[in-house]
């Protein structure tokens, strides 16, 4: 089956400031993301989980998106404004995508 | 004093109190014990409708009075003014950066609703009927301590907290405002006929709910305690206990100038008193990440929580009775 | 008719109906309120559940009559016929694609479960008790519209919409309809002795519940208008408005037909003029992807539902109370 | 022996049984009925906190006599010793490996504690009055079986089955344990003034929570069913159904021994008959990976649960019925 | 550690095909997968999320295979054969796996 | 935007191990972890889903790390003494990460 080059990011942000970045997403031209649950974590910033939580003050979310190679520094220029100054985790991966007319 | 003393160790016997005590215990002890994150939502919405909606059915039978605005104004300069004072006693206390310190100050001068909650059965239990609209001055008191907690930083250092679009709609339209407001005017609106309507479902449950919630909040609490145990210093813990009697006498002072009745006096101090630890923390989140939560989550949580639950209230009641010869 | 305008007027200042608002308008206010997805759907189990026992135990104290049956055939007709009328008026009165206007036919042939409730909650009030089994004929009417839509796309394009396997099963036994049914079938077996059992579990908290699932869906309402407001052309609004009287029209004549009771006759016309927002969109999605969801969402659950449930249902139990001389 | 089959009928269709059957009759018949996972919890959470607190309070009414503490004892002492005879009975029953055989065996030691609230319910019914501390003995009873079947693998493979550090921790404070004992424990030291603030929270509802519960139990039973029933060859049956009969009988004699109620022996008898299908399930998939879940969550939750439900609680009923003279 | 080439495809789609797509996978040959949350997402059709939704209809799973190079042909002809009238998404990435004989 | 090569370790183990593996992980150095829900999954030892279930017996999680290359061994080690004998899924991806001083 024909897949074409793309690029996955895996943004796992503070869900607090998930509408920004989508925001922030949208503006920079991406129009297509994923956004998973995330129940606990783990980083320089110590251990949270959302066990029992009932705000969403430590809840992450992870929002996927799929792009062409070529928007993707445009991507990641918006997710990085967004997260600067919070905790969070930025990543790339290559991958392949059936009808690449969707992105 | 005596009838005090026997108030507080009742207080202490209150399901309520044994549930959050459980929830600790089951944290410290590092059971898997848990409320799914739903329910615990489930749980708060419940208990944020169900204050609402009877705060608002009470002020439609018993009428609104003049003290009604003064009551709202009182709650809005108290949540302005608090986080001020909050402020330089942490600065005067502890070690904590301004950023930190301005963070922690903004939860003082907002509220925990369910601290409302357990002084409102204390009331009911002690046979004071506060006014219904407490619940408005409740709400009321949620936001400006975010304001003021952004100004102080922006005082200190102006550009770390330019005020981002958005954020004051955020804050004012927050999920726990909307609703208690919401519910407290439809209460309002539908008054005796809507509360026989949902009676069965607000009320008669109430106790029960409140001693999951609260077993939930023990867990929570545990754990932030357990893992961020470190953060505690001295003048921090003591602190979470000073700052609350200060904001009680604050809710005394503004309660008995406004004329509230001995039940409203109690729940002014309580509002005072208590720190948010839904709203606020979420907007610090945003408008400060670089702030530490588990400072103000522990604090807010593990130390000023439990003390109004254990042994604040029936001390601001012992005042309130013996100030308004209640 | 100075009785039916009190009636609404009183209607339209219920809670539930007070508590759907609320929800819009946090929605359009953008407020983050929400209701975590496992509570709504908690909540929707609870009102299946309570609604399908009472149903069924109503039947069992009440006995069953000749016009059971006639009434499960009655609204299976409707189910099927309705579809068809409501594509014939959507061709007429907006420009949608086959598909799309298929689509929303089949959820106009179907029931709103929530609308059912709010029907009987007046029913109620207004001092009718409604036959038991009407629940059994909500349930009915649920799945035939399905397949009527589908069969209008087949006879337009027959290559869209073979019917696949395992789709007639998945319909059937939709989740909604097996937890109304089964219960149903339960309170009937158990009867009083059952419904003495949970009564305080399904009844006195009823109303409570009612009014945060409306709330969620006032939210969930409100949401989608304001992504899709661009899908409503007056065109659509209309029929979103029109569609309902016909069906309560073509569920009045069927209801007097039969011979229902005054109450009866209200939940007949209810069910008609109900827009399906669980099980249709589901079996839609499944069986004609190409129709846009925002359309049929946005008009069954923003147009339709509050349309009925704020002047709809007072107007059908005017018509109903003349008419059955009730 | 009439009055037995009596009551078993009315046992077979009470709300309670009848939801568990309709459960397992949307699983098999693959209808897409679900209770959210976090809802199923919070039933779950429901349930032992009301049935713990129950159990204190009435301990607190009726106080404690010498029985309470030689009751805790028959609790441990059967819960060590079932899943040996559990365990025999495999080995010649079936051909487990020793590894699934341990695993089923302790699981029949411990305790399900919904099976325990629907022979509560019976015996009520019955005009019972059981121990109040009866809950204590089944939070007893839910550990010390895992210990013995660790023990049974550990005798005949040392090498598979070294005690990991924290497993001993994890299994005792067991997040249902937790709050089974916290609640029972709350229960009792708030006695009557508590149970009196949550009671309209804790008794009224408890059964309708009951069904909802059993309709989820029906739904995964089913599940399980549907999915595993190639494990369950007819020796494994049989076991399913002749290990609770003999548990039953040790859960007698340990109640007669120890002089209880005809409601207190009817309990343990059901506990002792019982098979987890929380807690064990969880610590076998830490401590015994290699065993087989399918196994023995068909067995406890597929057959045994199911047979005490229906048939069990009221031969054991009858049984103590018929040797207490009750 | 001794790691293995294979490929984890992911494909994020409706809720209500779940069951459509597992059925089509197992019959292609892959019998392991994983189903993960969503909660919220955006594409070519707007915006949708599950918060308060009563229904699984705008719901999306996203179901994770990891299969060796040589069955990824036959996943996304059968993956295909299920989204290609819905929406959704399909990406192939490169991934080493511990215990190939798993897959 | 400047990134820098990472791995990506993707571990899908039984919820009740999931603790274990959180401290062994810990324990190797590996203190940056996201763990997401999973709802469901199939696989050798048949299929299971978390619906309706009170326990978290054949429940799974999700446990994503994102490390520095040389970092993965130790990783895999670690997460492997921790599922070897248990069910689950162990899988590692090329990425590129920023904010690279984070890992
Ligand atoms: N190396 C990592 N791999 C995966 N997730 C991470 C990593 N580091 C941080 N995270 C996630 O990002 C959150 C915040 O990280 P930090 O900013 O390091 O405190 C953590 O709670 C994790 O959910
Ligand atoms: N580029 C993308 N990256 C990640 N997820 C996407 C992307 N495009 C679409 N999706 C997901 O697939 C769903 C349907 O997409 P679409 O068919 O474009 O409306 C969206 O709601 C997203 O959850
Ligand atoms: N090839 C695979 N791709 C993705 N997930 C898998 C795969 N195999 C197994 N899993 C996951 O791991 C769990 C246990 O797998 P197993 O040990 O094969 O029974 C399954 O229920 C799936 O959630
Ligand atoms: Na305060
Ligand atoms: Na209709
Ligand atoms: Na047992």
């Amino acid at each position: 089956m024909q897949t074409h080059k793309a690029k996955r990011v895996e943004i796992v942000i503070e869900a607090v400031m998930e509408e920004r970045l989508s925001t922030a997403l949208i503006k920079a031209g991406v129009t297509g993301f994923t956004v998973l649950p995330v129940i606990s974590g783990s980083g320089r910033s110590g251990h949270w989980s959302g066990e029992g939580q009932v705000s969403r003050v430590g809840g992450m979310v992870s929002v996927n998106c799929i792009v062409r190679p070529d928007r993707v520094d445009a991507l990641l220029d918006a997710a990085f404004g967004v997260v600067e100054r919070h905790i969070g985790v930025v990543s790339v991966m290559d991958c392949e995508v059936l009808r690449a007319e969707r992105f | 004093m005596q009838g005090t003393l026997a108030l507080a160790m009742d207080n202490l016997t209150s399901p309520i109190i044994l549930f959050f005590v459980l929830g600790v215990i089951a944290a410290f002890a590092r059971s898997d014990l848990s409320i799914p994150e739903a329910i615990a939502k489930g749980l708060s919405i419940y208990l944020l409708f169900a204050i609402g909606f009877k705060g608002g059915a009470s002020v439609a039978s018993h009428g609104v009075d003049g003290t009604l605005a003064l009551s709202l104004l009182a709650g809005l300069v108290l949540s302005f003014a608090l986080p001020v004072i909050a402020y330089a006693l942490l600065k005067g206390m502890t070690r904590l950066s301004v950023t930190d310190a301005a963070a922690v100050a903004g939860h003082y001068g907002s509220i925990s609703i369910v601290t409302f909650v357990a002084a409102s059965s204390v009331a009911t239990t002690a046979g004071l009927s506060p006014e219904g609209y407490m619940v408005a001055v409740a709400a009321v008191m949620e936001a400006p301590a975010i304001l003021s907690a952004l100004w102080i930083i922006a005082r200190s250092s102006p550009a770390s907290a330019e005020m981002e679009e958005g954020l004051i709609r955020e804050i004012l339209l927050n999920g726990s405002i909307v609703l208690l407001v919401g519910s407290f005017l439809i209460g309002w609106i539908t008054g005796d006929e809507g509360l026989t309507l949902i009676e069965p479902f607000i009320v008669a449950p109430f106790q029960g709910v409140l001693c999951l919630f609260l077993l939930d909040m023990g867990l929570v609490a545990g754990r932030g305690l357990r893992e961020a145990r470190s953060v505690l210093t001295p003048g921090l813990f003591a602190f979470g206990v000073i700052m609350p009697l200060i904001g009680s006498v604050t809710g005394l002072g503004a309660g008995l100038l406004i004329g509230l009745s001995t039940g409203g006096v109690l729940l002014l101090m309580t509002l005072a008193a208590s720190a948010s630890y839904i709203a606020v923390p979420a907007a610090m989140r945003v408008a400060l990440p670089e702030a530490n939560p588990s400072i103000y989550l522990t604090l807010s949580l593990g130390v000023t929580f439990p003390f109004n639950l254990t042994l604040g209230i029936p001390l601001y009641l012992a005042v309130a009775q013996t100030l308004t010869g209640g």
